[in-house]
């Protein structure tokens, strides 16, 4: 075998924690929507490596982790209209100031 | 075939109708006719399918009773919601009225294929198609600050959710191999259940809970319904929360043998909801916000009747997710007529309705005691019917703590209702009140009465979707 | 029986609700015919009912069974035993004389007509159906409207605070209940809300017995006002209107007693015996402490208020003596004090529509100026403080019997509360009505013939009952028997 | 039904029926109602005078019952008893009864509430038979409720007056407080005993199930109630305050019918009371002070109807002592006679008081004129002999049969007090005498108040004194019923003993000498001076103003009622609205709402603090999972 599991499951799960972790720090809107897209490739990798370790005969882990690139890049546009919009009443996009909702 | 998969058929045709008219200057009038007129023929083609019975795309598209019957319920949503969007809408939306009915529609078809999917890779799908339209729905009011801000937030929730979803199902994935849920269902029946699987499930539950603002993932529905205009937040309201209980019952139904004996933590999930939303929901001054905490209450309630894992449970929450939609339509449909009068969703704004509005403010009072859960009406022989599958497993003291819960609820739903009853209304003239709206509240109150003394009809459809669910 | 009397009850008030939704809110006179006819009618079956009730047989009668939703148990049943029929004849007249006493309500008088026989409606389902989820339903019916009629048509300036205390304590009461009989329904095991099959087949153990019956005493003791859930009895009965308090302190008080005596007792008997004691202790509270700070009182209506907190107490004294004589005098209680109560609101309200107020302190001499309301009020306190010849005497009696044979030295304690029954209703009928007249009343005028109707049917049937109460004891007897056959079991 | 029945049925429906038809229909018409209550009362005279004639000599008791409430183990019974001394009790209320409707016409013409008040009098009337035929004690209590009820509105008839209101509601809650003792006592016997039919509980004695003590508490517990009703030493206080009402409501309530009603209670269940030695005891000394206490106080009234409240007071003392003391025939006997001549007494002073429009004694003096109203004069004087004991008349032999029965039952210090007792009645009678028989003064300085000496000649009008005078007859005649001269026909009736009683010739001196020594010490004092004197207590200043505040047992309950009952419901009121209802009720509405409050303020509306939420709620439940 070419390698066992537990590294890779390993590195998803570090660059899953990295993800959400800048989602939670980082102010700028932007950036966390790179935390996202990071998560989500941690989830693909974990995917990938469970696929072809513990599951045989199958690639609907890889069908499926194909998909999950498809579904971020449509996020992402639609995130960044969205951004565009807050910058454009904000004049800047920091997730702090968007308290205009509370309560 | 085709006559099978019909419905979402035309559903696309008249999604891509929409985008294509936004290119030519066509008027808004004849837009929200003629958007009236396809839902209309979108609910008669559903009827017509209503009974047909197969499994399409090699096993992931299941079309029975059950989904036709959801699709049925979402569409009809989908009408009430454009025969609220009238002319006396914000004008962002009569700009744009095109788009706007785009995207209606495609997030409908979305959840259409949402009920039907049998298949992990289907149902993730068009569980995101509804969702990032819905995203674009909410931030819709280029003009308005909160709804950008709305915009944003119920995106980047969404998307966090969508994404320990597919963590949380890569962990199942490597137990059983195939995405299709009928293999879990037989897999799952001799294989030694460990935690890394129930962890695994729970996480995978995430986007679910999203969907019906269920407390982990809750916090966005109170911003969203404030900041989105008030029909995109009745379409939130209502017709997703449809979608939602649909794709947790077929879920559940999958997922049951594994899940046998596990379902504590998803009542105390249930308890957290039900008394964070009633809790919250009393300090609110603003209606929309206060509906926002209420829906998350009442997606408690839901959760209680769905985790019970038996036929009477499943087929209580659907009877009470039905129920739902047509009280929280009433309640938005009211508040929108005031806010066009008013243009203010405040509390203060309803002040004298009864004086000025005698039908649309009998019409309030009713829905909203129902979805307090006050005898006579549908909401409390939901409640009778899910807590009394839920007593069957012998959890009296959920039972106790969800009345009271309900008590809880009473008090502010009074609040909203008093305004209305107990005030002179500063105007003395009365409030136009367009015909279509006029036989929509006679209607409901009719439904909300009618339902909740002789609740038969409904209970035994309700049943009968279960039994083609399970079957 | 074709006639389907019972279903008629309950449809006659329903159709006149729905007649008066249709007129239009200017047609008062016709509002208000509408609803005397109604209500009217429901009386006129109220007394062929207990005319008609054929006393040899006993049991249930005039039943009406229709299946509603087989897959859950839930059937449309109404049947009337010796129990109901008083409550019901009650409820009729509570109803009709709540009418007749809300003439002079101008201000939106539709929505105050139809919530008043709405509620009604809801107390007439309670006392005749027999299946546990109707008798859900009906139960929070007759509660629902209260926050309405108080808040709107109410008086005093916190009357938003009382409609709110009401409700709320009263919907959290019947959480209690809803869960109880949910729970019933499960540890039957026979899948069925018939109360009629639960009693006949379900056994329950001793330990389900008893968290149950504590759920249902919590439930019911919330309505009764039994003593730490009693503070919105005085309040709500202050501030809501005449009619609505008539109606309240008269009829819906004896929901939750009724609800104890057709539901808990029978299917829990173990349960009572288990917290007999608790239920004596607190009612004993009721009564001596309901007396007592109804002296304190300078509202007329919040001294109305606590004497029916204390006269309800002894409705649960004499359940937790578990004798035949208490349960019977208990049910009897029940029907008394409801015709006097009713009595006293009404006499109230009509020294109410003309002075305004009803600060002791700030009358005076009322019976100079309007002897007609001082004259009933005084019948209506000598047969509130108990005087023999009229219902409430016979009701204490038997109480008081079970009780001193049962708790002798609690019981004793207990007939105190005679005395300060009589020193706070003299001292208010001298304050109120003896003496010199106040300056401000010189100019009222009495009782119109018309306001003085229901307060006369009233003592009429308060004087019958009492000078030959085995008219309705009879009828109570039959059912109360098989209840103590079932406590004689354990 | 036996003939007696029927005709006592009879007697106690008539004034429930003239209630009723006043009730309904007369009640604008004040004469015709009036005449409805006058003939009714009348045709029980007539029908009680032929129920006595029928059994001259007394009859073995018949009683009639009906089902009135049947409870799992017993069942309680309404009904008609009749013997022969509930025949003397009715005769005894009827006649008075009638006597007073017709005096009532005179005195109370020109009264707005007419129909009212015959209405309260027939009530009275009824319930006070319903009391007198009853053969159980449940029927007893029944009528004695009603009867304290009936007393309430008439005390109050005048309800505009003040005091009169004050006045009538001192005397319900005081007899209530009595109905207490009474009610428990009742309860207790029927618990126990389950049957209280007088024949069961005169026979109680005797049978072993019961045991002493509990019957000497329950005897004590109903001796309470005779004590509220029968104006007994601690509960009398509301008797002298009654006189606010009308002059005949206190002749017939106040001093023949209601406050007797106690000492028939007595009489009736003699048997259950002689069955506890240590209850009759207590019931003879608790007679004894309160006549002595009673007549002390009379000394110092000036109010004609006080002197005359008090002396009810000190007789009833006399008669429960001589029922305690075992003399049954004396107390009957005295409660007969006693009530014939201070009904006399009673509605003599309310022919002057409506003459002369004051109570007061001494301004009567002064304005003279009272010899000139012949007939009220002298059945007055007839009627104070009466009462103090002078030979011919009633009061004698019944004070007398009193003063035998103490000797006879080895009471010989209650004898000796007695003896003090009807001197100091002698004495207070008589100073009420010879202050209104003082010569008038020669009109020098008659205070120029109103100078309407208006026909200060002529006496009452015919219908005020023609009672007046059969009363008269009755308190002089019905003495000689229990001598010799009529050989025992009362011994005969009452306890059908057939042997002739001799005089006992010493006591009879012995009350004699008694009652010349107080004539005489009172004429010294009082008579042939005009203005203003003083008795001999009067002059004992501590004494005078002891018995001025009568022995502060009004202050006493004054302090009780303001300083205990209305404290301690303020602090029971302070104790619902603070502590059950803000603290208990609001308390956790506030629960609610201030958590609610606290975790929207969590919710400020963050991204990041939502999401940080979530997913630290997501990994407590994932690693909570394996505890649940």
């Amino acid at each position: 075998m070419a390698g066992s599991l537990f590294p890779y499951l390993l590195l998803s799960l570090i660059l899953i924690s990295l993800g959400l972790i800048g989602i939670l720090v980082r102010r700028n809107l932007i950036i966390m929507l790179i935390c996202i897209e990071l998560v989500l490739n941690g989830v693909s990798i974990n995917l990938l490596a469970l696929n072809k370790f513990s599951v045989n005969g199958s690639a609907m882990g890889q069908i499926l982790a194909i998909f999950i690139v498809a579904l971020a890049a449509a996020e992402t546009t639609i995130a960044l209209g969205l951004i565009f919009l807050i910058f454009r009443h904000y004049k800047e996009i920091d997730a702090e100031k968007l308290t205009e909702l509370k309560g | 075939m085709i006559i099978y998969i019909l419905p979402e058929i035309l559903t696309f045709l008249m999604a891509v109708f929409f985008l294509l008219s936004a290119f030519k200057k066509i008027s808004m009038e004849t837009l929200h006719k003629t958007g009236m007129f396809f839902s209309i023929i979108n609910i008669l083609i559903i009827l017509f399918t209503i009974n047909l019975n197969g499994l399409f795309f090699y096993g992931t598209y299941k079309i029975d009773f059950f989904s036709q019957s959801i699709k049925f319920i979402l569409a009809v949503g989908l009408f009430f919601i454009i025969f609220m969007a009238d002319k006396r809408i914000e004008n962002t939306i009569k700009k744009n009225y095109g788009e706007f009915l785009f995207f209606l529609f495609s997030s409908n078809l979305g959840m259409m294929m949402l009920s039907s999917a049998l298949e992990f890779i289907t149902l993730f799908l068009s569980l995101e198609l509804s969702s990032y339209t819905m995203f674009v729905l909410v931030g819709f009011l280029k003009n308005k600050k909160i709804s950008a801000e709305a915009g944003i937030k119920y995106l980047f929730i969404g998307a966090v959710a969508s994404a320990l979803t597919l963590y949380g199902y890569s962990i199942i994935f490597s137990y059983f191999g195939d995405t299709s849920l009928q293999a879990m269902r037989i897999g799952s029946m001799f294989m030694m259940k460990d935690v890394i699987l129930y962890i695994g499930f729970i996480f995978f539950l995430t986007a679910f809970f999203f969907k019906l603002a269920i407390l982990p993932f809750s916090f966005w529905a109170p911003d969203v319904y404030q900041g989105a205009s008030t029909n995109v937040t009745a379409y939130i309201a209502t017709v997703s929360k449809v979608a939602g209980v649909a794709v947790l019952l077929r879920i559940f139904v999958y997922f049951f043998p594994i899940f046998a004996d596990q379902e504590k933590i998803l009542i105390l999930i249930s308890i957290l909801t039900m008394t964070f939303g009633n809790l919250v929901a009393v300090q609110q001054k603003e209606l929309k916000r206060l509906l926002a905490y209420s829906s998350i209450a009442q997606a408690g309630y839901m959760l209680v009747g769905l985790v019970m894992f038996n036929k009477s449970g499943m087929s209580s929450t659907l009877f009470y997710v039905t129920a739902y939609l047509v009280m929280n339509f009433t309640v938005f449909l009211v508040i929108d007529q005031v806010e066009k009068e008013k243009g203010s969703t405040e509390l203060t704004a309803l002040k004298g309705l009864s004086q000025r509005a005698p039908l649309l403010s009998l019409s309030l009072l009713l829905a909203l005691l129902s979805l307090g859960g006050v005898p006579p009406f549908v909401g409390f022989t939901g409640k009778w019917f899910i807590f009394s599958s839920a007593i069957n497993k012998g959890y009296l003291t959920l039972v106790l703590i969800a009345f009271l819960n309900s008590v809880i609820s009473v008090y502010y739903y009074l609040l909203v209702a008093r305004q209305a009853y107990l005030f002179m209304p500063d105007e003395k003239e009365k409030m136009k009140v367009t015909v279509p709206v006029r036989v929509y509240s006679y209607f409901s109150i009719v439904f909300i009465i009618v339902m909740g003394f002789y609740p038969a009809p409904l209970l035994n459809w309700a049943e009968k979707a279960i039994r083609y669910l399970v079957g | 029986m074709n006639f389907p009397i019972l279903s008629s009850i309950l449809i006659v008030p329903t159709l006149g609700v729905l007649l008066i939704l249709f007129c239009k809110p200017e047609q008062k006179t016709a509002i208000r015919v509408i609803s005397v006819i109604s209500t009217g009618i429901t009386l006129l079956l109220a007394i062929f009912l207990m005319i008609a009730y054929d006393r040899q047989a006993g049991g249930y009668q005039f039943m009406e069974f229709i299946p509603w939703i087989p897959q859950w148990g839930i059937n449309y049943i109404l049947a009337v035993d010796g129990l109901s029929i008083p409550l019901v004849f009650l409820n009729a007249i509570a109803i009709f004389t709540g009418v007749l006493a809300s003439w002079y309500i101008e201000d939106r008088t539709k929505e105050f007509y139809a919530l008043l026989i709405f509620l009604a409606t809801g107390v007439f389902g309670v006392f005749m159906t027999q299946d546990l989820f109707f008798f859900a339903i009906f139960y929070e019916v007759a509660v629902l409207p209260m926050y309405l009629l108080i808040a709107i048509w109410g008086s005093g300036k916190n009357r938003e605070y009382a409609a709110f205390k009401l409700t709320l304590m009263l919907f959290f009461g019947s959480a209690f209940v809803m869960g109880g009989i949910l729970y019933l329904y499960k540890a039957a095991g026979l899948n069925t809300f018939n109360l009629m099959e639960l009693k006949r087949l379900a056994q329950y153990p001793k330990e389900v017995q008893k968290i149950l019956f504590l759920l249902f005493f919590i439930g019911f003791g919330s309505i009764v006002p039994s003593f730490p859930m009693h503070t919105w009895s005085p309040e709500g009965h202050a501030c809501a209107p005449t009619a609505v308090s008539m109606l309240h302190a008269g009829v819906l008080m004896k929901l939750g007693g009724y609800g104890l005596l057709r539901i808990a007792i029978p299917l829990l008997p173990s349960g009572l015996h288990d917290w007999a004691l608790l239920m004596m202790a607190l009612s004993m509270c009721n009564i001596v402490y309901g007396a007592f700070t109804a002296i304190a009182q300078d509202d007329m209506k919040f001294m109305v208020g606590f004497s029916s907190v204390s006269h309800m107490g002894m409705v649960l004294f004499g359940i937790s003596t578990m004798t035949l004589t208490g349960i019977n005098g208990a049910a009897f209680q029940m029907f008394a004090h409801g015709l006097v109560t009713a009595l006293y609101f009404s006499s109230i309200g009509v020294m109410y529509n003309k002075t305004h107020t009803r600060m002791i302190s700030e009358l005076g001499g009322i019976a100079n100026v309007m002897p007609r309301a001082a004259f009933f009020f005084a019948i209506a306190g000598m047969a509130g403080l108990g005087l023999p010849g009229f219902a409430p005497f016979v009701a204490e009696l038997m109480v008081f019997i079970a009780g001193v044979s049962k708790y002798p030295i609690y019981g004793i304690i207990a007939v105190i509360s005679v005395v300060v029954t009589a020193f706070y209703i003299i001292r208010c009928i001298q304050r109120t009505y003896f003496g010199e007249t106040n300056p401000r009343w010189k100019d009222m005028k009495d009782a119109t013939n018309f306001e003085v109707v229901p307060l006369i049917i009233l003592v009429i049937a308060l004087f019958v009952f009492g000078m030959y109460p085995r008219l309705v004891l009879d009828l109570m007897q039959m059912e109360t028997k098989n209840i103590i056959a079932k406590l004689a079991l354990m | 039904m036996s003939e007696n029945i029927k005709l006592a049925t009879w007697i106690v429906l008539c004034p429930f029926i003239s209630l009723l038809l006043i009730g309904a229909i007369t009640r604008s018409y004040k004469k015709l109602s009036a005449l409805v209550a006058i003939l009714a009362i009348s045709i029980s005279t007539i029908l009680a005078t032929i129920l006595y004639f029928k059994n001259l000599y007394g009859l073995t008791p018949q009683v009639h019952y009906f089902e009135w409430l049947i409870t799992d183990y017993f069942s309680l019974k309404f009904g008609i008893l009749v013997d022969s001394l509930s025949i003397g009790m009715i005769m005894v209320v009827c006649i008075v009864s009638l006597l007073v409707h017709i005096y009532s016409w005179g005195y109370m013409e020109g009264e707005a509430g007419l129909s009212r008040y015959y209405a309260w009098l027939s009530l009275f009337s009824w319930a006070m038979l319903v009391f007198v035929v009853s053969p159980t004690l449940l029927q007893a209590f029944f009528g004695w409720e009603l009867v304290g009820a009936a007393s309430f509105l008439l005390i109050g008839f005048w309800y505009y007056k003040p005091e009169a209101a004050q006045a009538a509601r001192k005397a319900f809650v005081m007899t209530r407080f009595g109905d207490f003792g009474f009610f428990v006592g009742l309860l207790i016997l029927l618990v126990v005993v389950g049957n209280v039919d007088f024949h069961v509980l005169n026979k109680l004695g005797t049978n072993m199930g019961v045991s002493p003590k509990l019957i000497t508490m329950t005897a004590l517990f109903i001796f309470m109630g005779i004590m509220g009703k029968s104006a007994q030493f601690p509960l009398h206080a509301w008797l002298p305050d009654a006189m606010e009402g009308p002059t005949p409501v206190s002749a017939l309530i106040h001093a023949a019918t209601m406050v007797a009603a106690g000492i028939y209670l007595i009489a009736r269940a003699f048997g259950f009371f002689s069955a506890s030695p240590f209850a009759m005891e207590f019931i003879a000394a608790v007679g004894i002070l309160t006549s002595f206490v009673a007549a002390t106080i009379a000394l110092v009234q000036n109010d004609v109807k006080k002197i005359m409240a008090y002396s009810t007071i000190s007789q009833l003392g006399l008669m429960v002592a001589a029922l305690g003391a075992g003399g049954y025939k004396a107390g009957v006997f005295h409660l007969f006679s006693h009530a014939f001549f201070k009904a006399l007494l009673f509605l003599c002073a309310g022919s002057l008081i409506h003459h002369f429009h004051t109570n007061d004694m001494w301004e009567m003096a002064e304005k003279g004129g009272v010899r000139k109203m012949k007939i009220t004069i002298t059945t007055l004087i007839i009627g104070s002999l009466a009462l103090a004991g002078c030979p011919p008349f009633a009061g004698f032999f019944s004070k007398d049969a009193i003063l035998v029965a103490f000797e006879m039952n080895g009471k010989h210090t209650f004898m000796y007090i007695t003896l003090l007792i009807s001197f100091l009645t002698t004495y207070y009678s008589f100073r009420m005498i010879f202050v209104l028989l003082s010569p008038e003064k020669e009109h020098s300085h008659s205070h120029g108040h109103e100078g309407d000496h208006h026909g200060h000649g002529h006496d009452s009008p015919a219908n005020m004194t023609i009672p007046l005078i059969i009363l008269a007859v009755f308190s002089v005649l019905f003495g000689f019923v229990d001598t010799p001269l009529m050989n025992g026909y009362f011994d005969k009736f009452l306890l059908n003993k057939h042997e002739v009683e001799h005089l006992h010739w010493s006591v009879m001196i012995k009350s004699f000498v008694v009652f010349l020594a107080g004539i005489s010490f009172a004429y010294v004092q009082f008579a042939g001076k005009t203005g203003y004197r003083e008795g001999f207590a009067e002059k004992i200043g501590w004494l005078k103003a002891l018995l001025v505040n009568k022995y502060y047992v009004d202050d006493f309950y004054f302090i009780l009622v303001r300083g205990l009952v209305y404290p301690f419901a303020s602090i029971l009121n302070w104790i619902d609205r603070k502590v059950i209802n803000d603290t208990g009720v609001n308390g956790s509405g506030n629960i609610v709402i201030f958590s609610g409050r606290f975790i929207s303020s969590l919710m400020n509306g963050l991204l990041q603090r939502y999401l940080g939420t979530s997913l630290v709620i997501l990994f407590i439940l994932v690693f909570l999972w394996q505890l649940i």
